[in-house]
């Protein structure tokens, strides 16, 4: 094991972690701000993923194909919250975990039904195609650094919604006493759907993005999902910053871990029986790691101090 | 000129009924104590009153519009200001920005609710949720005032305040009320209230029982309805 | 003089800079109200959390009943006979009142861990709840679950829990709020009879109240105790007037 | 009798009634079909003591399912193979061994991830729960020795005296029995001074611990009761499918059991078994008409949500009363 | 002699798309003999076992089917094949065929008409002998996964340069690439099915690395390869069928199968179109309710396979050729075409183990 490859597998779990962060943004922002546990936001990241790669087959524009993205998944988002989360706000969490759930299962049906079931083609566009030339000597692939930059942005401009505007203090307020807000005259229904539709246009942003580099098929926000959950309770819930570093130790850890732990492994074991029982390990080690921080910080690493 | 005229208002919590036609009015620039025993609906009727227990019947004038049907947002952006029971202070927030959430441009502003009440100033950076009880309570009516309402709604704004504190409050009330302030308030220290009410109102199971002003409000009246 | 039953010494509090609790030493005898006072923030609250559990502080020790239970936690320190009210009501929301009572006879009888006998059919949590509710003047509202109760009637429900629990000493943090002048004065008249089965350290701002009821006042004033005495004494304090009682007491 | 007593008994004679009307009318498979009900609802009813009764919402039960399921698998493969277990302990194809092992296997392991978990609460427990199943997951996944994720088959449904377990019918009444013992227990639960406190603790931690009682203890008991009457639920039904695969560890597992007692109606005895009713009736019923069955389940799931507060028995009984 | 058939597969999904080519394979074939006694009943698994299991219980309780057959995926064969055999149900696998199945474990009832999970593999370690001598390898961290690298490594003579397992279900493998960069291998030998490959091979082509890929068929088949684009060009990969196959047989149900449902078929289609071809042929040889002579007929396999010749071991598996194929451009499409042949009459490694 060479250092530049230890350089380049770190530089490489810093950039899987700002691209959970662009996975995990609009989920941060629906859970984390308006304590909704919408157990759809990966149906609206393939929802943007679809969007895309339909809008780019059709006009052969894959920056057309981006914007169709935020479209759909905000009108989506949009949608779902007029017709069935805005029902669900005084309720229980429990209602709207299943609620979310049944949204899953119709968003991922429906998908199939309008685009079957085959994956569908969706490559970046060739502004952002090859590899760039790392300071070093590596290289690297121009279009990941493109989604490192969005991911930053996307930080960025939430923690000032949400930290520095009248508007982030209104939704935050309406996530404590949603009743009192509107009593001071807020008009928090109209408000959550913009929110919620933010966030949904986010996660539809991340699927069209990330899209390109996976398979553009049903089923495919559903790992997100779980990742985005695991790297927003890290970081600690509501906190923007929590969940970019939680991003990046969740990055780092599983890029490291796959890399490492067979090769740890093997110092003890003969290669192939390392090379599994290392990737056992890595499978497990984000919620190893979860498991650990939550342990002895219960509420994340960056929960707002109580 | 009436600001708020209530009449016969008739709420129910589920399959329960809390209020069993309620009726009074505020005129504007006037102070009304709304009074009764624990439990007897005061609190009910403010919630029908700005529409968050929306009242089954009965009809809700404000400022010569009926408001009976209005969303809760809506009735307050027409000039209702609430300070509610229990404080409500959003706690994830900080006490700026608790202030500021929902101001409306008008008189009031930071530094005015500042002058009012020095210890929010001293406390704007601490989220609310770690305020004393009484701090909590000054962030409330500060909070609402910020609105810049036509009429001001008081539920047990004292409640939990130091006397000391407590003057300052009634002070400031009636400073407020001088300018021509509307306010509906309910307290239950009415050596206090009184002085400031033009008017009374007083609830009983749910409903009016008596109107008249603190004068008449004699200690038969009060002994029957009050229990003092 | 009496045994203090709580004995509290050079306890220290911070937040950040602020020195919440600065110092205090307290005592709590046997037979007495012990009324705690002061400015809103002045610290009162976090005093009695710290006395309860619910809050660790920074040093000092607390005795109860002679024994050093600075490291016990809430439930261990209620058990002993801490019974506590809130200045925010904190009640099981679901239950009705009587089962918000027999929560606390049961914890007080040490037995949560029994599986099997319902507890609406066992008379020994029944029975002692609804006595305890008569004595707040509950018993026509012990069906209805708590999160209906009016504002009032759950403080009085606060208060027949801590009665319930067997308490040997009472804590509790500004009862009277949100009662209204009748209530008031019925629980006036309460406490006072309470103080015969253990003594309690009152938080109040009502100062009708307090001065009817206290056997000894404290000042507590930016987390400082800054003057101890009978009701005389602190009436006629001008330091005490001028930064708590204002023009009018 | 009141409305919700009359709603659970109705829901647990026709559970019984049906595969005897099935049986009779020479259709076998409803027979499986409500084996299959009353093994789901038997374990979301181990579920509902912690998430029902303790508002501990554990998104990683289906460790607690899948560990009675491999309890079963592995004791039935090494008796089978004649191969000695752990320690020179033999295998076993007794049902009754199996689930004593199945409750100490989930028992133990709840007691780990309960002493952990336990200190978290809301959302981060709903989490690390979840990140607990999921090791428990990647590890059978990676685990060669009993299958991976091809999983493991029991070549002969294992055995209880005095009946002939591959008979449907008989198998039914195995399951049906320890579901009514299951609802038994949790009935008797919920109305115990245990209970009394594990559900004020779900509403209000504080006042529980101010009059006395430690939550922590409390929901330790109650999430290692749940996560063994899930095990035991696991293990029966490995041995209606005859095979076990980290399929019944994954986290869909663990969402499903949550979407049954929400469906059914949260904390309510016959919450669990309503919800199993219905769900597996219509993926049942969906399922031979359309290949989009999805979708329509998931409409369904949607309106029971949108329209019928407290699930279906919220629905039929109306709101929960605690006396 | 009606025959009625129960037919499990996925349908819905990220996986439907192999269970929907497999169906409508299977179809064709029925349709095409204009067989009315022929009864099919389609359901769907949603890939999940429990489910495949509720099915098939149902198929033989209250369908009461003859022979069931259309499963995807080992896990889900695992879970359903060993139980409806021991009832005396036949089954025959359309795809996957798990070792468990081929060696001790298998049955009379058993019959594989796709091929043994390893044989891909193999095949490809058989040809990767021809050019390259040092090969990097890469699978998922499960049994299918380990199958895998172990059947490559049974045939494959060269070296390895790395030898790596991801995580099931993976979608980012930058780490994997970088070490494929660093390891000085001549050739990726690399196994992930379905999505995984997709993600994988268009990650790769981004990298600039550009050593060959090699892979069994699965990556590369006719449902993937649309959604992969030309970054699959050049990929050579090994199957027992290709829609470029010269026999009529197979010609013919290319051409029919881009007549009714208007794509290529993939190899899931084609063994699902041998399967029912297979079941016909039997049917017309012998009563399905005759289970020993319908077990001889099927046997027999006495049918007109779209591989061209096709027979069935002594443990029911099949005895078949394997290519070597080549993603290329066909006009505006990207397919397979044959360039060249691994194995002939290849038998899988398991047969020995089993008795039957
Ligand atoms: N959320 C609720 N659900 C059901 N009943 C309620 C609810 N809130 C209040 N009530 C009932 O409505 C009646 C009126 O209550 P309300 O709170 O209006 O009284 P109040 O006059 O404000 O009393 P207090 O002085 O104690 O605050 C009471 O009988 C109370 O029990
Ligand atoms: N967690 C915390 N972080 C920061 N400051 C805190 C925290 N908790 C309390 N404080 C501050 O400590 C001071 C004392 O608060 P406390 O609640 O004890 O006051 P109190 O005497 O009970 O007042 P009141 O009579 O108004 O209820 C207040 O200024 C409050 O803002
Ligand atoms: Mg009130
Ligand atoms: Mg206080």
């Amino acid at each position: 094991m060479s250092l530049p490859l230890f350089i380049e597998q770190i530089l490489n779990g810093l950039q899987f972690g700002v691209m959970l962060f662009l996975m995990a943004a609009g989920l941060t922002l629906i859970f984390g701000v308006m304590g909704l546990i919408n157990l759809a936001h990966g149906s609206l990241f393939m929802v943007g993923a679809f969007a895309c790669a339909a809008v780019a087959a059709a006009t052969g524009s894959f920056w057309l194909g981006l914007a169709a993205s935020l479209a759909a998944a905000a009108m989506a988002g949009a949608v779902i919250e007029i017709l069935v989360i805005r029902r669900l706000y005084e309720r229980d969490h429990l209602d709207q975990v299943l609620a979310t759930f049944a949204l899953i299962l119709i968003f991922s049906e429906g998908t199939r039904w309008v685009f079957g079931s085959f994956p569908l083609y969706l490559d970046i566009p060739p502004l952002l195609t090859g590899a760039a030339s790392l300071p070093g000597g590596g290289q690297y692939p121009v279009y990941r650094l493109a989604v490192i930059a969005v991911g930053i942005a996307v930080a960025l401009g939430l923690y000032v919604l949400i930290g520095r505007t009248r508007l982030g203090m209104r939704i935050r307020a309406g996530e404590s006493d949603r009743e009192m807000i509107g009593a001071l005259g807020v008009d928090i229904g109209t408000l959550y759907t913009l929110v919620f539709a933010l966030g949904a246009a986010l996660a539809g942003l991340a699927g069209a993005m990330v899209g390109a580099l996976q398979s553009v098929q049903v089923g495919m926000g559903e790992p997100v999902l779980i990742l985005a959950f695991v790297v927003i309770v890290i970081g600690g819930i509501g906190s923007i910053k929590g969940a970019l570093l939680g991003s990046i130790l969740v990055g780092l850890t599983e890029t490291l871990g796959r890399f490492l732990l067979p090769h740890l492994f093997a110092l003890i074991l003969p290669a192939s029986e390392a090379a599994g029982m290392g990737a056992a390990l890595a499978s497990m080690l984000i919620y190893i790691l979860m498991a650990l921080i939550l342990a002895f910080r219960p509420r994340g690493l960056f929960a707002a101090s109580t | 000129m009436t600001l708020l005229a209530v009449d016969g208002l008739e709420t129910f919590y589920g399959k329960s009924q809390a209020l069993f036609g309620v009726e009074f009015t505020v005129a504007e620039g006037e102070a009304v104590a709304l009074m009764g025993r624990n439990g007897m609906g005061k609190t009910t009727t403010i919630r029908s009153i700005c529409h968050l227990t929306p009242a089954r019947r009965g009809r809700i004038n404000f400022a010569g519009k009926e408001i009976s049907d209005l969303a809760p947002h809506k009735v307050a952006r027409l000039g209702i200001g609430l300070v509610p029971e229990g404080r409500r202070c959003f706690p994830n927030l900080t006490v700026e920005e608790n202030l500021l959430a929902a101001a409306r441009p008008g008189k009031w502003t930071l530094q005015g609710i500042n002058a009012l009440f020095p210890r929010l100033a001293e406390r704007r950076t601490q989220p609310a949720r770690t305020l004393s009880g009484g701090e909590q309570q000054m962030l409330a009516i500060g909070r609402a005032l910020m609105t810049n309402p036509r009429l001001l709604i008081l539920d047990e704004a004292t409640e939990g305040l130091a006397p000391v504190i407590r003057q300052d409050i009634w002070h400031a009330i009636r400073t407020i009320r001088a300018d021509g302030q509307s306010i509906l308030m309910v307290d239950k220290t009415l050596s206090e209230l009184l002085p400031v009410a033009d008017h009374c109102v007083i609830l009983e199971k749910g409903k009016t029982v008596w109107t008249g002003t603190p004068a008449a409000l004699d200690t038969a009246t009060q002994e029957r309805f009050l229990g003092v | 003089m009496a045994e203090p039953v709580l004995e509290i010494r050079n306890l220290e509090k911070s937040f950040g800079a602020l020195k919440a609790t600065d110092d205090v030493s307290l005592d709590l005898r046997s037979g007495e109200i012990h009324a705690l006072i002061g400015p809103n923030g002045a610290g009162k609250s976090t005093l009695v959390q710290q006395i309860a559990g619910s809050l660790k502080p920074d040093s000092g020790t607390i005795l109860f009943q002679g024994r050093d239970v600075s490291g016990l936690d809430m439930a261990a320190r209620a058990r002993l006979g801490m019974g506590r009210t809130f200045q925010i009501s904190s009640l099981a929301g679901e239950f009705s009142a009587l089962r918000n009572v027999m929560l606390a006879v049961q914890a007080s009888a040490g037995s949560s861990f029994r599986f099997f006998r319902p507890v609406m059919r066992d008379a020994s949590l029944i029975e002692p709840a609804r006595e305890a509710l008569s004595r707040v003047g509950l018993s026509d509202r012990a069906s209805v679950p708590a999160a209906e109760l009016s504002h009032g009637e759950r403080r009085q429900l606060e208060i027949a829990i801590a009665l319930a629990q067997g308490a040997r000493a009472f804590l509790l943090d500004e009862p009277m709020a949100g009662m209204g002048p009748e209530g008031s004065q019925a629980l006036t008249r309460f406490l006072d009879t309470l103080r015969a089965q253990a003594p309690v350290l009152l938080i109040e701002h009502d100062m009708d109240a307090v001065f009817a009821l206290a056997d000894r006042i404290s000042v507590l004033v930016y987390g400082r105790i800054v003057a101890t005495g009978t009701v005389e004494e602190i009436r006629n304090d001008p330091a005490v007037r001028e930064a708590y009682l204002g023009e009018g007491a | 009798m009141n409305r919700e007593t009359l709603v659970n008994a109705l829901l647990i004679l026709g559970l019984l009634a049906a595969p005897f009307a099935a049986d009779a009318m020479g259709e076998p498979f409803y027979v499986t079909l409500a084996t299959r009900i009353a093994i789901l609802a038997l374990a979301a009813t181990g579920l509902n003591i912690a998430l029902g009764l303790g508002g501990l919402v554990s998104f990683g039960h289906a460790a607690f399912f899948g560990i009675g399921g491999y309890a079963a698998g592995i004791l039935a493969t090494h008796a089978f193979n004649a191969e000695p277990l752990l320690f020179g302990l033999p295998g076993t194809n007794q049902m009754v061994s199996i689930w004593l092992a199945a409750v100490a296997a989930a028992g133990m392991a709840a007691l780990l991830i309960g002493l952990i978990s336990l200190r978290t609460s809301g959302v981060y427990f709903i989490m690390i729960t979840l990140a607990f199943a999921q090791m428990i997951y990647y590890f059978a996944i990676s685990w060669p020795a009993y299958g991976g994720e091809d999983g493991l088959s029991i070549y002969v449904r294992n055995a209880f005296p005095g009946t002939n377990t591959m008979r449907p019918m008989s198998f039914f009444l195995i399951a049906a029995g320890l579901l009514l013992a299951g609802l038994a227990f949790f009935a008797l639960l919920r109305n115990s001074r245990f209970g009394a406190a594990l559900q004020a603790g779900r509403q209000n931690e504080i006042r529980l611990a101010a009059v006395g009682i430690a939550p922590f203890r409390i929901r330790l008991v109650a999430f290692v009761l749940s996560a063994m009457m899930t095990g035991v639920a696991g293990a029966l039904f490995a041995d209606l499918n005859r095979f076990v695969s980290p399929s019944m560890l994954s986290w869909h597992m663990s969402g499903e059991l949550i979407v049954l007692i929400i469906l059914g109606g949260v904390g309510r005895l016959a919450g669990p078994l309503a919800g199993a009713i219905v769900y597996v009736l219509f993926e049942f019923a969906l399922g031979g008409v359309t290949e989009h069955w999805q979708l329509f389940l998931g409409l369904v799931l949607l309106c029971v949500v949108l329209f019928a507060r407290g699930g279906v028995v919220g629905l039929l009984a109306g709101r929960a009363r605690h006396g | 002699e009606p025959v009625k058939i129960g037919m499990i597969t996925t349908l819905s999904g990220g996986g439907a798309g192999l269970g929907i080519d497999a169906r409508d394979g299977f179809m064709l074939a029925i349709k095409q003999s204009g067989n009315k006694d022929v009864e099919v009943v389609t359901e769907d698994d949603a890939q999940k076992p429990e489910l495949a299991v509720q099915i098939a219980d149902k198929m033989v309780q209250s369908d009461k089917v003859d022979l069931l057959t259309g499963i995807i995926w080992s896990n889900l064969a695992m879970a359903v094949v060993p139980s409806v055999t021991a009832q005396d149900i036949i089954y025959l696998s359309v795809n996957a065929g798990p070792s468990a199945l081929a060696g001790a474990g298998c049955s009379p009832n058993y019959f594989n008409v796709a091929y043994q999970n390893d044989n891909f593999h193999e095949a490809m370690g058989e040809a990767a002998n021809k050019d390259y001598k040092k090969t990097f390898v890469m699978a998922p961290n499960y049994p299918a996964g380990k199958d895998s690298l172990t059947g490559f490594k049974r045939y494959y003579k060269g070296e390895l340069a790395g030898e790596v397992y991801t995580k099931l279900g993976q979608t980012d493998y930058a780490a994997e690439i970088a070490q494929i960069r660093a390891s000085g291998a001549d050739s990726v030998f690399f196994f992930l099915p379905g999505g995984m490959g997709i993600a994988f091979t268009k990650q790769y082509a981004q990298s600039g690395v550009d050593l060959p890929l090699l892979g069994p068929a699965f990556s590369f088949s006719q449902d993937v390869l649309p959604a992969i684009g030309d970054a699959a060009l050049g990929v050579k990969n090994t199957a027992s069928w290709s829609p470029d196959l010269d026999n009529e047989t197979s010609k013919a149900f290319v051409e029919s199968f881009k007549a009714e449902y208007g794509r290529l078929p993939s190899v899931y289609a084609a063994q699902a179109f041998d399967t029912a071809n297979l079941i016909l042929a039997a049917s017309a040889k012998a009563s399905v309710k005759d289970k020993d002579a319908f077990r001889a007929a099927l046997k027999a396999a006495d049918f007109k396979s779209v591989r061209g010749k096709f027979s069935f071991n002594t443990n029911n598996h099949p005895i078949q050729d394997f290519y070597v194929r080549e993603v290329v451009k066909d006009g505006d499409t990207l397919t397979n075409k044959i360039v060249g042949t691994a194995f002939t009459d290849h038998k899988d490694a398991y047969a020995a183990d089993c008795k039957m």
